[in-house]
């Protein structure tokens, strides 16, 4: 009875909604309101305004930078979040399930993956460098420096992970973020331009250029490194239990 | 002065943000500096507020552009009469960042005392950045920042049922913030565009589509949830009630609001007033709604034993009247529904003091006594006399005496019923005050009429940096009520500007 | 616009979903829930849209069920306990 | 509307209405599964829909992924980038969200020793 | 003539100050009394000050601040105001010293001091209020600040009276504000300046509401029946507080804001005009306070408990004023303002009365009376000249009010309302005289008829307003006394 209920208001929902999403425009037009209002300034000018070839770290780092770093913000929430209710891990006191039942790794993974760390960890670097230029950037890159710290960790034991990834460096790294587009943002204000302006104007004509692009990749590198360290410590502090 | 002031809106978003993320490196140095950091911060984002504000009176609201583009191709923060409401959001975290020092030690675990002051730094850059912006996906980012860091917020003790209410509200958040982004989607496809102000007018310029009403359904029901309406309420009480008391005091005293003026800035900024899209059926829905929000939350909070429970039930009620002040517009006669506005708008405010006040005395008969629950709390009066005594005047407050702030939106509210012929909803709101009135006596005469259980002993008045936030804010809850005409003077044009009037506007005149 | 690559995918995506939510199994459910997002990925590639497709591989496939995983790992692993 | 315009509307605007289908079925999800992790997965399930509508309004017939570089000629369509951006931070914010609701469910079976959302009620 | 003057507002601000010091440093005896005292004097002081001006038909005026456009808290003294403030000044100062002795030994006096300031504070600004909504605002903190003097006594039935207390008078409370809401929107403005701001142009229909809704209102805290179930049952209070606040202050500002009502707000002409228009509510008004004053007679017949017999006969005398002002003629209004002092000190004689034996022997009942008068003489002979004042004997004040009572009911032909005023007597006869009678000619229970007469603190008040009740019958027409301002006040409202 209840599951009835349930299911046939869901259902009306379901025609509500798509009865809104087939009353706009067909879907690939060129005529839309969106793509024909704020759309063209960007696909024209976005590289000669933004600086970057690949035109969505275009938007996301310059016309939308504001979002990103609240986005940014987001990520380390999270993390603020995930230990305030869980607590930071602690080498002394904790380890993991999979340490305490002594499963042995096998000699294959362990060797696969040291061949394989510093590729994933190259890998994930040139995706946060070329960001501007190729698909990728500082996220993309971050959530695969994370993953191959979560994947080193599993192969050779939390205790390790906890020893190679110590906390006093990674609880200054987590508010990279922030901090890369803060420091990015602000020296536009002391050239009396609005926060986030990575064009200035009061420096020398010759280096303007160089040091938007400077900007841009200490942003892209502060997302990057303050992803990874944060999905690292969102997993360690996730997979940790009391020892004894 | 000038040049900088300019900068303010987006100086004390930054500042709350960036404060934030060293917090957890300034207490790697020394423990004890999280908290005077975290004061720092506040009041300097206080200050930047305070000087944002003076530009807004002074020069008029304030746009800012984000790396220098120009709305619509860049972000834009705007501070204009309805972002005041930071004003309230930094000051109120000063006092209460000030009164967790002492209290946190008695509910959060000593090395999550950092963590607790990052989390609400960032649950006060998340309001702040969502009141001051003026693009639609800056404030879902913003909204996200709050969301999860007020959920994170309530689970932070090591008590058994916290962890469940606030999955609970994490839920049901989750599921409103997405109806929001969901609205927003839809929203963009039809204007293309993000920025408020442009998307106001490309609504105007295209005949209405079905899109956009449901968009419109999407937003006050995501927003309905943030701020706790009838019937997707459920969340609060236990989230409110758990949460330890300066963090209630900022959910129940800022985080719902926030709601609210998503609800504002989506109703008379995007969609508009006297535009092309009638929204008055909503509103209407919506009115009736905050109704019957304001009895069941005052009906609920009746069988309550646990004070801070009884406080987050009048939390959903008070949820209603602001609602039903906002709500009472008229499409064609913008005018008509100044008076309503004015009345939910400032409750807005005064419900914010009141109920912060509410939250922190009860943190301090928490902090002192241990209990929580009424019957035990019996007889405190003569043991705690000033932070009883706070409490009395909230609770009279709250329940709208006069010459107290809690008056003056009914008063408003009432007016702006009878300008609608809806006299009906004055009477929901009166019925509703009596019964609040009601509780909050039980309240009173527990803790000063009632002789206690068993003798108390070894208690003693909250210490200091209890007490100071504690007596500020209900000296607030005064002035405010008997002074009502300087926060009616920020009021006016807030109110005045959201129907589309000039911010001069008077009635009648 | 539609080709029927496109179409398989979607309704594979309605597959998978509906897979994770029949799923008794957590851990297997989460299993599907990587493929969905895997999928996910496929699909926005064929939007044109490689950014998110990088993403959605890298987060939604990865880190999140990871996470899951984990979680999975400290708690049941049976919907019903 | 005729039905014959709504059945080619139906299939113009396909991706929409299996992006709104998902989102019922997360819905479904949340609200009939006991299990608080298979609510989270519904959850995300709704998240990914809401996002797969975003990009799938964005396309366009014909474009490019909007990167401009040496093998792109002039005269390229491109998609549009904006809800592209968007879903960037939309994605991140799921993850986070998710993170922080498994965190939830850890410190919760710890405490109660349960996920099962029906026994959670009974807990007191 | 209208002066702009600060002692409107001085004389509820010294009443706050000495709440707010008892507050302090209340637990000293001394102190409190000191500042009782003086804050008492002082502002009777402040008060008398203005009488001259008034009786000469000066108003003075304190706006204090802006509310919202066309509202304002403001404080104005007209001959009416005059009259009530002077009213509540002058008791409050043979009150305190009543309650200095009445207290002695009790628990929570500082508390009680204090709230007993506050009330005082509260009734003097009602009585001062400029405008409606100045009123309301006055009205309501009474109700809260007379709260903790209701349930002073902490016993579970004196809980319950302050629970049944704030629901009614909150519930009268939401509804005068309703209606202060509809009038503001009607007229856009709620002062009291004018004989009458509502007109005739906003229907019938919502004037007879607004009406209904004022007279609902105020009617709970004047005790018209059937709102009158608060009254007997909050006499669990200290006498001081029964005397003061439920036969002067509270009941009292229930009245003063009927009259506002019906003479400032409404006005006589609209009235009129409403009647000849099928909606003649003053009518109605008057019919309910005639029910209220033989039905309250009749039961105060019925009681046994003292002060319960009391509170019942306060319900009917309260009538008599409504009554008065319900027959909207000079003659008739004027008594019943004038009634309002009168019945005053006769009623505060009588709770004194009650007061000092109930503190001398603790008898709280009637029928356990017998033979008073021989161990407490003075105090029963103040009785006894306060109950030949209820029944409007000459040469006393209450024979000046029922005579104005009834020349204003012939003049405006309603001769039912004669009958039902000598009924009354008639009643207040049957139910004071055994009492009397009881004290004086039947011998005590023990048998033991030394004379053991109450405190001075006690006996003073109670021969003040003894004295009070017969002076103002014999000296009706002096100039200075309360019938000469009744007058101007009444043709403030007959303009």
């Amino acid at each position: 009875m209840k599951k009835g209920v349930i299911i046939f208001a869901l259902f009306l929902l379901w025609v509500l909604l798509v009865a809104a999403v087939i009353a706009l425009p067909p879907m690939g037009s060129s005529e839309t309101p969106a793509y024909t209002h704020v759309v063209p300034r960007y696909l024209e000018k976005e590289v000669e305004e933004g600086g970057a070839n690949n035109i969505v770290t275009g938007i996301i780092l310059n016309y939308r930078g504001y979002d990103t770093m609240g986005e940014v913000t987001v990520i380390f929430t999270a993390l603020i979040c995930v230990l305030a209710v869980l607590g930071r891990e602690n080498i002394k006191r904790h380890t993991s399930k999979v340490e305490l039942s002594s499963v042995e790794k096998s000699v294959i993974v362990k060797s696969v993956v040291r061949l394989l760390a510093p590729f994933i960890i190259l890998f994930a670097l040139y995706i946060i460098l070329h960001g501007a230029e190729s698909p990728g950037g500082g996220f993309q890159g971050g959530a695969i420096l994370g993953a191959s710290v979560i994947v080193f960790t599993l192969t050779f034991g939390f205790t390790l992970g906890m020893k190679k990834f110590p906390l006093k460096y990674r609880t200054i790294l987590e508010s990279a973020g922030p901090l890369s587009f803060f420091i990015s943002g602000v020296v536009a204000l002391f050239c009396g331009l609005n926060f986030l302006t990575y064009m200035l104007p009061c420096i020398n004509h010759a280096y303007q250029d160089l040091v938007r692009h400077l900007l841009l990749l200490i942003i892209e590198i502060g997302i990057g490194i303050g992803g990874g360290t944060v999905i690292g410590s969102i997993f360690f502090a996730m997979e940790k239990v009391e020892k004894e | 002065m000038l040049e900088f002031s300019q900068h303010c809106p987006v100086l004390m978003t930054i500042t709350l943000l960036v404060g934030a993320a060293l917090t957890p490196i300034v207490s790697r140095f020394r423990k004890k500096l999280s908290f005077l950091w975290a004061m720092f911060i506040s009041l300097l984002s206080f200050f930047f507020c305070s000087c944002a504000t003076w530009r807004l009176y002074s020069e008029g609201p304030i746009s800012y552009w984000l790396s220098g583009w120009e709305p619509p191709y860049g972000i834009e923060v705007r501070f204009d009469y309805v972002s005041t409401i930071t004003f309230l959001m930094t000051g109120l975290g000063v006092l209460i960042i000030f009164y967790s020092r002492k209290y946190i030690e008695h509910e959060i675990n000593e090395d999550k005392f950092s963590l607790y002051y990052t989390l609400v730094l960032l649950l006060l850059c998340g309001m702040v950045g969502f009141s001051v912006t003026g693009d639609m996906f800056n404030l879902y980012v913003f909204l996200e920042i709050l969301s999860l860091s007020g959920y994170a917020l309530i689970a932070i003790t090591e008590e058994k049922l916290n962890a469940m209410a606030s999955f609970k509200y994490l839920v049901m958040g989750a599921i409103s913030s997405l109806s929001i982004l969901a609205g927003i989607a839809l929203l963009y496809n039809v204007t293309g565009t993000l920025n408020m102000a442009d998307m106001a007018l490309r609504l105007q310029q295209f005949p209405p589509i079905l899109t956009s009403y449901v968009a419109l359904v999407l937003f006050v029901v995501g927003f309905s949830v943030k701020a706790a309406m009838f019937p997707v309420h459920i969340w609060l009480p236990d989230a409110h009630a758990l949460a330890p008391s300066p963090v209630s005091a900022l959910l129940s005293g800022l985080v719902i609001k926030v709601g609210i003026v998503g609800m504002i800035r989506i109703l008379y900024t995007v969609y508009r007033l006297g535009g092309n899209i009638n929204f008055i059926p909503v509103t209407n829905f919506m009115g009736w709604l905050a109704a019957i929000t304001i009895l069941i939350g005052a009906f609920f909070a009746f069988f309550q034993d646990d004070i801070k429970m009884i406080f987050a039930y009048s939390s959903i009620s008070n949820i209603g009247y602001i609602v039903m002040g906002i709500s009472l517009v008229s499409f064609t006669q913008p005018e008509k529904g100044y008076l309503g506005m004015v009345g939910g708008l400032i409750h807005i405010f005064n419900h914010a003091i009141i109920k912060s006040t509410l939250f922190l005395c009860a943190g301090a008969l928490i902090y002192k006594t241990g209990f929580r629950k009424l019957s035990d709390l019996r007889g405190m009066g003569k043991k705690m006399p000033i932070t009883c005594g706070a409490l009395t005047i909230a609770s009279i407050s709250i329940a709208g005496i006069p010459p107290t702030s809690g008056f003056i939106c009914k008063w408003y509210i009432i007016l702006g019923a009878i300008e609608f012929g809806k006299w009906y909803f004055a009477a929901a709101l009166l019925i509703g005050t009596l019964l609040v009135f009601a509780y909050y006596i039980k309240i009173v005469n527990a803790i000063f009429f009632r002789e206690p259980n068993e003798p108390i002993t070894k208690v003693d008045e909250a210490p200091m940096s209890m007490l100071i936030p504690i007596v500020l804010l209900a000296i607030g809850c005064l002035v405010l009520g008997v002074f009502a005409y300087l926060p009616l003077a920020v009021i006016r044009p807030a109110a005045a500007t959201i129907l589309g009037l000039p911010s001069t506007y008077i009635p009648g005149g | 616009m539609l080709r029927s690559l496109d179409i398989l995918l979607l309704i594979f995506l309605l597959v998978t979903a509906i897979g994770v939510v029949r799923t008794k199994d957590l851990l297997g459910a989460s299993i599907i829930f990587s493929a969905y997002s895997l999928i996910m990925a496929i699909v926005w590639q064929q939007l044109s849209a490689p950014d998110l497709a990088l993403t959605e591989a890298a987060v939604g496939a990865g880190v999140t069920t990871v996470l899951f995983l984990i979680a999975i790992g400290r708690t049941v692993r049976r919907e019903d306990e | 509307m005729s039905p014959a315009e709504i059945l080619n509307k139906l299939t113009v605007n396909f991706n929409y209405v299996v992006a709104m289908t998902l989102f019922i079925i997360g819905l479904y999800t949340i609200i009939s599964k006991p299990n608080l992790i298979k609510k989270f997965m519904g959850l995300n399930i709704m998240e990914t829909s809401v996002f797969l509508f975003v990009v799938s309004s964005g396309a366009v017939m014909g474009g490019k992924a909007p990167i401009v570089g040496e093998g792109v000629s002039p005269g390229t369509v491109f998609v549009n980038p904006i809800p592209q951006a968007l879903i960037l931070t939309g994605i991140v914010v799921a993850m986070s969200t998710t993170a922080l609701a498994l965190a939830l469910i850890i410190k919760l079976y710890e405490q109660c020793g349960t996920l099962n959302a029906d026994k959670l009620k009974e807990i007191k | 003539m209208i002066v702009h003057d600060i002692r409107p507002l001085l004389a509820p601000t010294i009443s706050i100050l000495c709440a707010i010091l008892i507050f302090w440093r209340g637990e000293n005896t001394y102190l409190r009394r000191i500042f009782s005292i003086s804050a008492a004097i002082l502002k009777w002081v402040i008060v008398l000050s203005m009488l001259p001006g008034s009786l000469k038909g000066v108003i003075y005026v304190t706006e204090l601040i802006p509310f919202t456009p066309g509202i304002s808290f403001l404080l104005r003294v007209d001959a009416l105001g005059m009259f009530f403030g002077m009213v509540s000044s002058t008791l409050w100062i043979i009150t305190t010293v009543y309650a200095i002795g009445y207290m002695e030994g009790e628990h929570a006096r500082k508390r009680f001091f204090a709230f007993f300031a506050l009330c005082v504070s509260t009734t003097v600004g009602l009585a001062f209020a400029g405008n409606l909504f100045t009123l309301f605002v006055f009205y309501e903190m009474l109700t809260v600040s007379t709260y903790p003097l209701v349930i002073h006594e902490e016993t579970p039935e004196a809980m319950k009276a302050g629970r049944k207390y704030l629901v009614y008078t909150l519930t009268g409370g939401s509804l005068i504000l309703f209606a202060t809401a509809l009038v503001f929107y009607q007229a856009n403005t709620v002062a009291f300046d004018q004989p009458g701001i509502l007109s005739i142009n906003s229907g019938v229909g919502i004037l007879v509401v607004i009406f209904a809704m004022f007279m609902l209102g105020f009617g709970v805290k004047a005790a018209i029946m059937p709102l009158h179930g608060w009254l007997p049952s909050a006499m669990v209070a200290p006498t001081p507080v029964s005397a003061l606040l439920h036969a002067v202050a509270v009941v009292k500002a229930g009245v003063f804001g009927i009259t506002r009502v019906v003479y400032n707000i409404f006005g006589v002409s609209l009235l009129k005009e409403m009647a000849s228009k099928g909606a003649d509510v003053a009518s109605v008004l008057m019919w309910a306070a005639m029910i209220t004053i033989v039905l309250g007679s009749l039961m105060a017949l019925m009681q046994d408990g003292f002060k319960k017999r009391l509170a019942y006969s306060t319900i009917s005398q309260l009538s008599y004023i409504v009554l008065g002002v319900s027959l909207l003629t000079p003659d008739s209004v004027m008594g019943g303002i004038v009634h309002i002092v009168n019945q005053a000190f006769m009623k505060i004689t009588m709770f004194f009365v009650a007061g000092a034996i109930y503190k001398k022997t603790h008898k709280k009942n009637i029928s356990e009376m017998h033979g008073i008068g021989h161990k407490m003489p003075i105090t029963m002979a103040t009785f006894t000249i306060a109950s030949f004042g209820m029944m409007g004997l000459p040469p006393t004040a209450g024979f000046i009010s029922k005579w104005y009572l009834s020349l204003g009911a012939l003049a405006a032909d309603k001769p039912i309302a004669v009958i039902v005023l000598l009924l009354s007597s008639f009643l207040n006869a049957i139910y004071f005289l055994p009492i009397v009678y009881r004290a004086y000619f039947m011998k005590p229970l023990d048998g033991d008829t030394t004379m053991d007469e109450a405190h001075w603190t006690f006996l003073v008040p109670c021969i003040i307003c003894a004295l009070y009740t017969i002076g103002l019958g014999l000296f009706a027409e002096l100039p200075f006394v309360p019938l000469e301002l009744s007058r101007i006040a009444v043709t403030q409202f007959f303009r």
